[in-house]
């Protein structure tokens, strides 16, 4: 995992991409140590804010300096005041940003059928990995699911990197009506594929492990939690998670997240304290 | 250029900033931004016997110019701590707080008497706001004579050679009181202040935000409250070394802890903001001593005392 | 749109929002923009027996999201409110919380007495968060004796048809306990919570900002201690009535004191950032509970402790 | 003194001048009560701000809804955090304020030789007072005085206004080298002067009151005291002052003044709370 750096990045663009934002900024050093699967850490609300905490942005690419200061992509959802102080940005001013953050996409040692799932702006960080698993000899077949057509992202993207992409809409405004994890069979039937990965929200994560060990294949998800640091020094982001030895934690999804093998994560204890975690008998004391 | 070594009863420290017991982890991840051997020393995360899971998410919430947190104390008990952590930060010549928490009296003396004759353990800061088993849940550091039996016993315990800082919770009626127990019980200092009580309710759910529906507040938030109770800690035992904390983000704010009384400070919250905060308050608070024309870090602790009358 | 109507024990008022006592003065200044009697009340500035000077200048400091003031009750005297603030509150008809505080338990009483039969006074709140002259300069509400002593004795004193609401200060080891004896002595509810103590260094001076050293922190900084207070006292005292205040500038802010237990709340330093915060607050928390499908704003008192375990 | 109303501003200008920033605002409804010696209260830092208090600014003055909507004008100098982001502000943004505050400038029944000193920024206010005397028949010099000459303000306007203008800076670098209030006496005995205004730093306002006192004349300064709510419901904003039954109070700044009668400021008691105060004597019990 490359050393994370902290940035004041300028922002080269900001373009309307249906209900998101999507930012190009100047962060070279950022730019350099980008990996599919790797997430930013951005200050929001300027000088003397009261919004302390940075929120954390997948990176949708990055283009590594040449003949221009090299720049990374991401792309922002208003959702509360922070995303909401970002989208108000302009070109020309600047973020403070860290990164790149987290542990990336594992990609499979031999070229292998994949199909990538995504939820929302979930679809950003999938992206710079179909051009990567293609690029290996591997077939990508992509899904993209929204509650609705204005929510949906990257489908122009995704059809110019893997041809074929399935659409579907809870309402179904756009594609096929219905959750994107009820075209997943059909489609790692239809490739072959022998390894899933997917970025959106948790219940949509939930779902496709399940169905990806329906398939005895692996899924590799990039998981959500709150981050108050990103950087792995606070503890407030944690997922119960099944280790190699069994034994089930809470583990850090900022820095070994946030892509987990589905199978790992106990989706159902998320939220919980599951007695058997280690270290759950000390917590009775108290 | 100010003199900035300092004191923190017999530990002398090459400059006065450190960071705040789980705010830092055990230094690895801040050393990928900077050098944490620059840094006065590392405070680690408060680290018990046993391995502790912590409590359930949510775990965070921010607040004006704040955050709550509700980890609940997770570490991986001593033996990986003493394996793993303490290891990293010797081989890496950082000089070591090492923060230690319990249920009961015992285990804080188990957990000193393992710090026993390690090198690299600079000092040991005992957290003694957490949850305490023997008066149901109240925090010892909120009963001066609970507090008194655990530093007393930890001071005994302990290696002579490491100095022993009692952190105290500002949830107290009296902070001076406690500060006084710690003191004749044998704390070589404070550490003051810990997080105080707070809580959010998330008004979609409509419950609480935390899974341990109370938390810790921290940061710039409670930056005033902070500077109190080193004040009153500082005119009530005047010479009681002090490490001063709770929402400082920036030169200027260790200053005004500084001048309070505190001999060395510690940056927590405001290192989420910002990872390089440690460094670059210590910059700052170089610069600041220099253009105030302190020759020393020393000349300036409790400064702003002179001449204000011992107050009722 | 939500039946707004409120009760603090047997008072009801047509809305939950009220002025917070010092923040509003006797209503005259806001009146000017907005009529003082659309709010649920207007609580006073605490009144004394005699005329107060107040404490030196600088009374006031910024901090980060929040205030430090000391004040030091400046006021008129109970003479002179009577005259001139309760008969201009009478004549604007607005239901009018007055303030008291004391520096003896007998000056309580004295001022419970004077306000007997006042047809304007809908309720007494009683300021025992202000320095205790019998135990030198510790606030009454510190103490649990103490504080029941002047609740105990202004209940006696004051107007059987005036609730006396008893107002904590959140500087406590447990607040509980405090709210407990008062209860027990017979207040008819809390005020929760007056302000944290706290201080700001001058890094200029070098000195402390304020003439008074240590003031009242205040604002949205303290927002998450003053829900976790009302959220303990409603824990251990489900039915006593809550006025719930601290750093509330929003209706969402509003909403989380009435889900933690409040039965009405008070809006203090947002006026200062709005002086039209107090009926915007009331605007906002209207619709919110509309948005909620709360039928009434008592349905939603104390909601946020549905079915969670009374905790330890 | 009329109601103060609370409004969203947009900004008409910024104008750069000397080391300040002069600002018009379209604020029909606090121009409409506009008189010499209001302030207004500006709130800073935008959404999510840190900064929960309002700054005061006294008007430079005000042009009544016509044609156009009313706009007032106002002159801030950079001192600390919200100061400095209403500099950042640019033409186009709105900014809350609040306003007409406090009790103008007392004018004076008969036409009134006066003499008008600011000190710094203070000169602001005191341009649409020198207005109205002129336009009631009373003579009017200026005295300006500044630490630097950057730090001068409205010596052109006073000009047009009033003819002579007596500029000092205590550097020298404009006018005469000294204090402003050095040449108080020599302008107080040119035009016969039978009033003094004034308004800068408080240091200035005390010579002002000493000197006029001592030519037997009243002198009316405008004051500036820390405020929380520039309302009158907050009491941080007091000044100890002789009431006219002889005995001192804390008056409130915000509404009693600005504006006060120099001679009743009890100077050398501003920042302590002499014993001879009413009320003091409570004080003490605790
Ligand atoms: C690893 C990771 C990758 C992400 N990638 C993207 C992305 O590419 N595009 C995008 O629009 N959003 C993304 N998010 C979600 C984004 O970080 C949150 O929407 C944002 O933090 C919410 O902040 P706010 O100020 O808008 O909301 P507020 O509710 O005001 O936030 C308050 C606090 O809670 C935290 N918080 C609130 N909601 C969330 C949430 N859903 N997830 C994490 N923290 C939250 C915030 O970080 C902040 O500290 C990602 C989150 C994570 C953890
Ligand atoms: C009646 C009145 C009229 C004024 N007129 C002008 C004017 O025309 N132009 C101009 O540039 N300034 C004027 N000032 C001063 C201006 O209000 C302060 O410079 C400003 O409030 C400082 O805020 P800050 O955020 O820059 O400084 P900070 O130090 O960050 O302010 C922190 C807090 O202290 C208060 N404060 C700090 N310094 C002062 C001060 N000197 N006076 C009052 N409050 C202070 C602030 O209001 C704020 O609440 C006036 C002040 C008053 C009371
Ligand atoms: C996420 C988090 C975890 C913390 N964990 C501990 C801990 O384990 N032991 C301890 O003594 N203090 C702990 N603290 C308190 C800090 O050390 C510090 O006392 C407090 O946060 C005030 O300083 P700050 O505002 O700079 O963070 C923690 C604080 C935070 C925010
Ligand atoms: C300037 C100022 C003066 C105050 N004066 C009093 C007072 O006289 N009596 C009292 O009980 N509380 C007083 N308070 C406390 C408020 O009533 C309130 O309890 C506290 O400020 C928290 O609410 P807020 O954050 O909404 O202001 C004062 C607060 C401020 C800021
Ligand atoms: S967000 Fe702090 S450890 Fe993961
Ligand atoms: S500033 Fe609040 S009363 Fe004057």
């Amino acid at each position: 995992m490359s050393n994370p750096v902290k940035e004041t990045a300028e922002i080269f663009s900001v373009q309307k991409v249906g209900a998101y934002y999507q930012f190009t900024v100047v962060a070279p050093g950022i730019a350099a140590g980008f990996a599919p699967g790797h997430f930013v850490a951005v200050a929001v609300g300027g000088e003397n804010t009261s919004m302390i905490l940075r929120r954390a942005f997948a990176l949708l690419g990055a283009t590594p300096s040449g003949q221009f200061a090299g720049t990374i992509q991401f792309v922002v959802a208003e959702h509360g005041a922070g995303t909401r102080w970002i989208t108000q940005r302009r070109a020309g001013d600047t973020l403070d940003i860290v990164g790149p953050l987290g542990t990336p996409f594992p990609l499979p040692s031999a070229p292998s059928p994949a199909v990538l799932v995504g939820g929302g702006y979930g679809t950003a960080p999938l992206l710079p990995l179909a051009a990567g698993l293609i690029e290996a000899g591997s077939a990508v077949e992509f899904l993209l699911g929204a509650a609705t057509s204005s929510r949906l992202y990257g489908e122009l993207a995704a059809k110019r990197l893997a041809g074929s992409v399935t659409v579907t809409t809870d309402d179904g405004s756009a594609g096929e009506k219905g959750l994107v994890t009820e075209a997943l069979p059909a489609a790692i039937e239809r490739i072959g594929a022998e390894v899933v990965y997917a970025c959106g929200p948790m219940g949509m994560l939930r779902a496709v492990g399940d169905i990806s060990r329906a398939h005895a294949i692996r899924a590799q998800v990039a998981v959500e939690e709150s981050m108050a640091c990103g950087i792995g020094v606070c503890m407030t982001c944690v997922l119960p998670v099944r280790g190699d030895d069994g034994r089930s934690r809470f583990v850090r999804s900022c820095v070994d997240g946030p892509v987990f093998d589905a199978d790992r994560v106990r989706w159902a204890d998320v939220g919980t304290l599951p007695p058997d975690l280690l270290g759950a008998d000390a917590m009775g004391l108290h | 250029m100010a003199d900035l070594t300092t004191t923190l009863g017999p530990l002398t420290l090459p400059n006065p900033v450190l960071t705040a017991s789980g705010c830092a982890a055990a230094g690895r991840e801040l050393h990928q931004f900077f050098d944490v051997a620059r840094l006065g020393a590392v405070v680690t995360k408060s680290i018990m016997t046993r391995p502790r899971s912590g409590r359930a998410t949510p775990r965070m919430a921010e607040t004006p110019s704040g955050m709550l947190n509700s980890i609940g104390l997770q570490g991986p008990g001593i033996d990986s701590f003493l394996e793993h952590d303490l290891a990293w930060l010797a081989e890496h010549g950082a000089r070591t707080v090492v923060s230690i928490a319990g249920g009961h009296t015992d285990e804080y003396v188990e957990l000193a008497r393992r710090l026993r004759g390690h090198p690299a353990v600079s000092m040991i800061e005992v957290n003694i706001s957490c949850p305490n088993v023997e008066s149901r849940g109240q925090v010892f550091a909120c009963d001066a004579i609970a507090s008194s039996r655990v530093i007393g016993a930890v001071r005994r315990a302990a290696d002579p050679g490491q100095p022993v800082f009692a952190k105290l919770s500002p949830d107290v009626t009296d902070i001076t009181l406690i500060a006084r127990a710690c003191a004749d019980a044998g704390a070589d200092g404070l550490s003051l202040i810990n997080t105080l009580l707070g809580m959010a309710i998330d008004t979609d759910t409509m419950r609480p935000v935390l899974g341990g529906v109370t938390g810790g507040l921290s940061g710039p938030a409670i930056r005033p409250v902070a500077v109190r109770c080193v004040w009153q800690v500082r005119q009530a035992l005047p010479h009681l070394p002090i490490l001063g904390m709770g929402g400082i983000r920036s030169g200027l704010d260790a200053l005004q802890f500084i001048l309070a009384g505190a001999s060395a400070v510690s940056v927590g919250t405001a290192v989420f903001g910002d990872p390089l905060a440690p460094v670059r308050v210590l910059a700052e608070l170089d610069a600041e001593l220099d253009a105030r024309g302190f020759g020393s870090l020393a000349d300036a602790v409790g400064f702003a005392h002179r001449d204000v009358a011992a107050l009722v």
